[in-house]
């Protein structure tokens, strides 16, 4: 070996110290042998090596770099030929932080892509390429016990969101879900969360629809304003309970709500309204009385109240 | 009696030559250009002492010099040469994600420069027999001396590159 | 069994006859011994059904269909069961042609994508399912010779183009390129084409621009417009030859062309033009003196004569 570089550590805590030796044999005749050894952090000479002759004739140099700030930087062991300075063997070295706790950790069952998703906070960047892993095993009630685990869910790089698709889950038992991460420097898990996948389901709005002008002719109330309403067809199968909200459009007031609604109708009648004015009306719904996330309010249905 | 210059290479030949030694120092200016942006190793010449002990050979190019030109010859260094720049470069994969579609390239390239030369040889009746000899396969012990190994084997490809242009343009002179 | 349909053949040519038999094994004691063996093709009964019982009891009706003329089509073994037909068995025809020949095969080296790119005629639908693959083999000179085959190539479900990757490629040497079309009728080849894929090279446009209104201040001539030129980068390689197309933007005047022009110059000046008229000007290069196909014209420049 004519310049090799053995480190204490490749990684370490952001301005931690980190000492490094040179080690030039004695067959490297191509050098000369009275040369000194010198250090250079990215392009910076290092003072401080300290070089010694074992008995065999090995050169050995050794530095102490007493604090790394630089969370990624080059470590160059070099040696004096004629007037150039040759790079002999480079490190790189890299300060970071362990991984902090992730939190805010969230799940949705999405009934589009039967996948459920979950989504966390990763903290503050540790400076370390950094794994976060989405861990996972069945259980029963409130789960006490550890039964079979879940294949682990990888997010893709930089995400912080990973979805366990339908083939791993057991919809209506209890599921153990939490994020690991880790890097070279340490693991932390964030809390454990204790659920039946099917109770965080998130359904997707109801949709809200005109109704034909009144079929049978008879002058329509200018305070009321009649329409349907439909939940989102994948999520019929559930039991839920929608709610309304309407405004003027125009002016100041804010929403009124009407709840709880059913899960659909044919016609709604909705009275004591202003005559002669346009409404802006939303619906969302909810999995109920079983548990579940609202759906986002539907897009705005706009109708108008007759003159009086 | 050895080939007077130029005498019996077809232009067609000496042309797709030309062509190839730009596309191949195209292509290895590219890499020159990869491995300073990501390994910060941008200066050959600071690396001379790692090349020594890393054993990487230079090709010789001495029958194409201009005062002694024996054409056979040098087209025999030209693929000799070229023949050993694709094991170098062979011994250099995986050297990093961010450089490997270059060198897979240049790979490509140069081979298909050594395989054109050998058939032109062939189709004049004077291949040696067998390939070229490969010279010992380049081992490195660490990520750093593959990456310092790819910046000197591209400037030595360069420069024997420019060697190359200069006998090809004075071969393709009407 | 008790109802099997055995046929000549499953694929037949638009219009040929097939014959098809349907067995019932003795021991199918819940079908009606004497009731008769019928045929449907797709929801029509056919005639003609010709039916024997074997010594051991075994019941085959047979049919020969004498023109198929549907490319797909569903025969039924069918039996009466009190008033209701049942379906004992169902086998898939198809009707249709052999492949036609490919035709019009022709083929560009792409530098952008560094694949070579083939294109074909596929010919009439034979109404069969038929796979196209693009061959080709390593050659010398004027392809007379064989030498290593190349992987095949197989396009994209009904797609009539293939590319070839570089790693596949020797660029300046021989290559014998050809399709060939099968299905269950039978194969048929395109005609060998012989080229090297250099040759075939098709450049990206060069970049046509404006020059600074001149430097030296010295007024510029009114026939005349000054613009620089560059052909596509990753082709500067390549010795090539450019030409020029011009024509005032009003009018009906046909283009004007200037050929052969160098891959690149900063500094162009075009003369003899109409003072003060507003005119468009394009520019396409190739490969050259050694061959390859004329890149597309590039985007239009448009310039403008000064006042006389």
């Amino acid at each position: 070996e004519c310049g090799h570089i053995s480190l204490s550590d490749s990684i370490v805590r952001l301005g931690d110290p980190v000492t490094a030796s040179c080690v030039i044999g004695q067959n490297c005749n191509h050098l000369d042998p009275e040369s000194e050894i010198l250090w250079k952090l990215e392009s910076e000479l290092q003072p401080g090596g300290r070089q010694q002759r074992l008995p065999d004739g090995t050169r050995v140099s050794t530095i102490t770099l007493p604090h790394l700030n630089h969370t990624q930087a080059r470590l160059s062991c070099c040696i004096l030929w004629g007037n150039s300075l040759q790079i002999l063997d480079q490190v790189e070295l890299q300060a970071g932080y362990p991984p902090p706790t992730p939190y805010n950790l969230s799940c949705l069952m999405n009934l589009t892509t039967n996948s459920f998703i979950c989504q966390w906070e990763p903290g503050p960047d540790p400076h370390l390429p950094t794994n976060f892993t989405l861990k996972s095993f069945k259980s029963r009630g409130k789960c006490q016990t550890q039964e079979e685990p879940i294949q682990e869910c990888v997010p893709e790089a930089r995400q912080s969101h990973c979805s366990i698709q339908r083939k791993h889950l057991l919809l209506y038992q209890s599921l153990v879900v939490w994020v690991q991460a880790e890097n070279a420097l340490g693991t932390s898990l964030s809390p454990q969360m204790c659920f039946h996948p099917i109770d965080l389901v998130k359904l997707e709005p109801p949709t809200l629809g005109t109704l034909d002008p009144s079929p049978e002719g008879a002058p329509a109330q200018p305070d009321c304003l009649c329409f349907h309403w439909e939940s989102w067809k994948p999520s019929l199968y559930m039991e839920q309970k929608c709610e309304l909200r309407y405004q003027p459009q125009l002016g100041e007031a804010s929403w009124a709500l009407v709840t709880p609604l059913p899960s659909r109708t044919l016609h709604h009648k909705l009275c004591g309204l202003l005559p002669a004015t346009a409404y802006t009306l939303q619906m969302r719904c909810t999995r109920w009385p079983l548990p579940g996330h609202w759906s986002d309010w539907s897009p705005s249905l706009e109708l108008k109240t007759t003159e009086r | 009696t050895p080939l007077g210059p130029a005498s019996s290479l077809p232009p067609s030949f000496l042309l797709q030559c030309l062509e190839q030694v730009r596309k191949i120092r195209a292509d290895g200016a590219v890499l020159q250009e990869r491995l300073c942006a990501t390994h910060k190793l941008c200066h050959p010449e600071e690396l001379v002492l790692l090349g020594h002990s890393l054993g990487i050979a230079q090709a010789p190019l001495s029958s194409c010099s201009s005062q002694t030109l024996e054409v056979v010859d040098c087209l025999s260094q030209l693929h000799g040469g070229l023949f050993l720049y694709q094991g170098l470069l062979q011994a250099l994969a995986g050297i990093s994600p961010e450089v490997t579609p270059t060198l897979d390239l240049l790979q490509l390239d140069v081979k298909d420069f050594a395989i054109n030369i050998r058939q032109q040889m062939e189709d004049l009746g004077v291949a040696p027999t067998g390939q070229p000899t490969q010279g010992p396969m380049l081992t490195f012990t660490s990520a750093f001396q593959r990456q310092a190994g790819g910046v000197l084997v591209a400037s030595n490809l360069q420069s024997f590159l420019e060697q190359a242009y200069r006998v090809l343009r004075y071969l393709a002179q009407p």
